[in-house]
């Protein structure tokens, strides 16, 4: 394991000292590890806060800013963050309208943010969470954890936080935060594991000659293993899964994902294969998004996350943000 | 004659716990890196060293006390979800013995019990789901047993410890149906759940802080 | 060696057909490798033209677009492109004020520029010329290659685009391009090696225990090879040699760039180093960038890039770009 | 007797060096995957298989032409450092040959310098830099010097492809002081350049179709 950090222990830290440095824009408290916008919130708008383990650069934290986020609550490498994070995340952006929870749905953060939005209900804080369980590679089923959430939530965070920033109503804001989850699917593979810092080792082996289908961002192996093959056909595999899941029409909302250690040149490649086929189906890429969003640490693979647009959507999706990582119309 | 068990005694529990799974962090983190994530070792050293330094620095009176400020600093401070699920069973634990100033085994018993079902109330596992619950509900089985069949403390103790034990082993050929491993579906049988690990280590410290 | 592509032959081509499919603001020549704003040229404002092997997306085509490149050439993988593509770019961009070509200071790339431009001028297109060769790492001397460009050509790119959009002549947006160059250095340190898809081995072996010190974005092994080390440690050697080259005062616009297959999170924590050992010197980090910008392939490993700024540079710097990989201010 | 040096000769070295290159492509992409970026092989070889392919299909009538037109088709297609260097190093031996149908040893001798010339001009590297220019250079000397002691093609082209090799392989101990190898310094040392080993291909390439 080679990685370019000072210490297991102190590297979400670290990586805060230096998106602070880099983001004049936000403000950053890196003891309580809370990401704010600089700006502060603003009365009448619901403020959005969302969160989860560390390791997925740019979600969260890059995704605070005008037009998505209020704040983000980065937990260590892949644990989700505890309630104190969120509850103080929470009471410092509610401009009075209430804040909105952008939860991934792994049962560490559903379990933190639940006793964090009841911990903030306590201080006056009106709070609604959404849950973003968008991939398909697990099966849901009311006696498991049911799906978990990945791509979808950036989704989530930018065309909620755009309606946020119209001033909508809280409940409206979570309406349309659900709407996307509700209309969107991911699938990721792995072409090699992750190594958490702290654990030293990746987190499963994959020879040469395999490929890991379906698997999570916190590197849980898929939910099968395969002969690795070319791009095309991995895509397939992906695009395949979610539009049996989810029959694709109209106008879609596409992202094909780096993992984290996969190049840009290669997820255009993928992106090309997924676009052809995602349109073979009928469907129309209306909107895309190509590059490393929901990422798990050196994971080298990719996901592909499609969004059933309607005009709500993509006219949210098209407003003005301006984060780290995400950054149009300003 | 044994050990009082005041406020020392489970202060000298979660002593001993931080011990035994810092002892066994690696291995914590091996059974979770092949079902889960690879940070429950992590996680709950962190947690637990937390708990250990936030009693010696507040230093409650009562058992119930420390139970409840132990549980309140795992909440703080471990996150994922062991965090609010072990923060869980030890305040609802606290919350059970009230304010006494030493517990009876029976009343220890009751506490693990209701640990168990503040567990159960966060995260909706039932026993079979290859969760902690598969370690703690056993546990607080056989301890309300040895109580109510009168055995002394130490032998209780470790009839609660070794059920924890059985039950952790008994996870390895379950299939996962809650948690992280739960996302593997068949592929995690053969392998032991860590939060049921990571139960039976909470468990096998309190018998041994009971026979010092 | 395992990489989410079809085959080593199409590995550009199809991530070209994915680019296209991307970004509808992109026009993609995919068979004559040229990627051109869809808007086409302004009159009278000059045209920049650069380009390079690929491998080092989004490196240059993810550059094409408002406020910088009107047109990217990308040859073979670490392939400086062919004269035709040039000469066909630039003759396709002039809005009859002339063109710019940016070129990174390889053999390659100079020679196949260099023709490019004799025949574009053939053809009646003004061309300038300026080479951008800001990597310390290598020795400059008259009697060899000179220095490598590296990061700077983004600082170039963008700086001499915003001149260009404002109508400048192309004498004047020359002279700016050439005076970023100048006042940039670069400097690259790899942990891992990385694989060109054709060759299907890495380009050099680097044990877990070892760093390699000025490392090359085409996989050229570095001026030495050193222990492996903490991020503080290998920053401070990029840092140190750069400021040994330039002594850094005043406003600096500072680049921590991920050559391919480091995470996001790693690049964070470098650039808190980076910040904080410049200031140190008391200079100040005014402008920054942190992320994959100028890759190499899969390669593990970060580059520090510094630019003293003026008033001019820095208010170029800030003016509205719209390109796939860069964007800001619309 | 021997060979006629006509448009048919230049084509079919074009293939065999074509083939030659081929056959040597990944022994060319390590060496340039030691001291440079790993694409000398693969360059080359999809340059001289598009200029045999041009080739076959324009059928140029005269050596001169045959030789412009395998060199411009080098520039249109290779890219990289070696596409315009050997580009140019054919088409200014082509324009030494001018229009004639056949060509003499001496012609060919001239032509040789005129290109290894054109390398010198447009790359500016030096004998002893450890580039192509340290196969190129001896074996127009030699060619040269054959051809003015009166020795026969057969004799002069094993000269010339001798003295490539040995050039090629005298660049191992070099510090390379252009083209991508010189970023290296003193690690450059100990490696052949691979375009001084593709440089000595050529050369035996042309041998070889002179002694068919
Ligand atoms: N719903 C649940 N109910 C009971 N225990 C659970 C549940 N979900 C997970 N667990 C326990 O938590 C353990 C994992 O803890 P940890 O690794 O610290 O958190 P995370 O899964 O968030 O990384 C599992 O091994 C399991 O025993
Ligand atoms: N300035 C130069 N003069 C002569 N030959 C050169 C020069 N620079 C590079 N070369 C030759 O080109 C070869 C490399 O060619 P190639 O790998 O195809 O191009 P690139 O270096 O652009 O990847 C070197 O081995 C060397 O022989
Ligand atoms: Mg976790
Ligand atoms: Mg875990
Ligand atoms: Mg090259
Ligand atoms: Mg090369």
């Amino acid at each position: 394991m080679k990685k370019l950090i000072n210490s297991a222990e102190s590297v979400v830290t670290d990586a805060l000292r230096g998106l602070a440095a880099a983001h004049p824009r936000l403000r950053v408290d890196v003891e309580n590890r809370i990401v704010f916008r600089a700006a502060g919130p603003r009365p009448g708008k619901v403020g959005l806060v969302s969160g989860g383990g560390s390791g997925h650069e740019p979600l969260h934290a890059g995704f605070v800013g005008y037009g998505m986020l209020d704040a983000a609550c980065p937990g260590e490498i892949f644990t989700s963050p505890v309630p104190d994070q969120v509850v103080e995340a929470s009471t410092a952006v509610d401009g009075g309208a209430g804040v909105l929870h952008v939860v991934k749905n792994y049962t560490g953060d559903v379990l933190n943010f639940r006793m964090a939005a009841e911990l903030a209900a306590e201080e006056g804080v009106q709070v609604e969470s959404v849950l973003v369980d968008d991939d398909v590679a697990v099966r849901d089923s009311l006696h498991t954890a049911g799906r978990r959430g990945t791509g979808a939530t950036l989704f989530v965070e930018k065309i909620a936080g755009a309606l946020a920033e119209t001033g909508a109503p809280l409940a409206e804001v979570a309406r349309v935060a659900r709407e996307v989850g509700e209309r969107s699917r991911s699938f990721g593979v792995a072409l090699s594991a992750c190594t958490v810092p702290a654990a030293g080792r990746p987190s499963f082996d994959l020879s040469e000659a395999e490929a890991e289908l379906g698997v999570g961002i916190h590197g849980e192996p898929g939910r099968a293993r395969a002969a690795m093959r070319g791009a095309r056909e991995l895509v397939a595999v992906a695009v395949d899964a979610i539009c049996e899941d989810m029959p694709v029409s109209g106008d879609l909302l596409v992202m094909v994902n780096g993992m984290g250690a996969t190049p840009l040149i290669e997820l255009y490649v993928a992106f090309a294969e997924a676009a052809g086929q995602l349109e073979a189906r009928g469907a129309r890429v209306a909107r895309s998004l190509v590059g490393n969003y929901v990422t798990s640490l050196d994971m080298q693979g990719f996901s592909v996350t499609v969004c059933r647009l309607s005009d709500e959507l993509a006219r949210l999706w098209d407003a003005p943000v301006e984060t780290p990582a995400l950054r149009w119309g300003r | 004659m044994g050990t009082p068990m005041d406020a020392e005694f489970f202060t000298a529990w979660i002593g001993e716990a931080a011990r035994a799974v810092r002892a066994e962090k690696d291995r914590l983190t091996r059974l979770d890196t092949a079902i889960g994530d690879g940070d429950h070792g992590v996680n709950l050293d962190r947690g637990l060293t937390a708990a250990a330094a936030a009693l010696a620095e507040r230093r409650p009176a009562a058992p119930g006390a420390v139970l409840a400020l132990a549980g309140s600093t795992l909440i703080r401070k471990v996150g994922g979800a062991s965090g609010p699920l072990y923060g869980t069973a030890l305040r609802e634990a606290g919350r059970a013995l009230g304010e006494g100033a030493e517990v009876s085994p029976a009343e220890l018993a009751r506490a693990l019990e209701a640990a168990v079902d503040g567990v159960r109330g966060l995260g909706a596992a039932a026993e079979g789901d290859k969760t902690m619950v598969d370690a703690l509900a056993p546990a607080a089985g056989a301890l309300a047993r040895a109580v109510r069949e009168g055995r002394d403390l130490a032998a209780a103790l470790e009839a609660a410890a070794s059920a924890a034990e059985s039950g952790a082993e008994a996870t390895v050929p379950m299939e996962a149906r809650k948690g992280r491993a739960s996302y593997l579906g068949p592929r995690s049988v053969g392998h032991e759940d860590p939060g049921a690990a990571s139960g039976a280590l909470l468990l096998r410290a309190l018998h041994t802080v009971a026979v010092r």
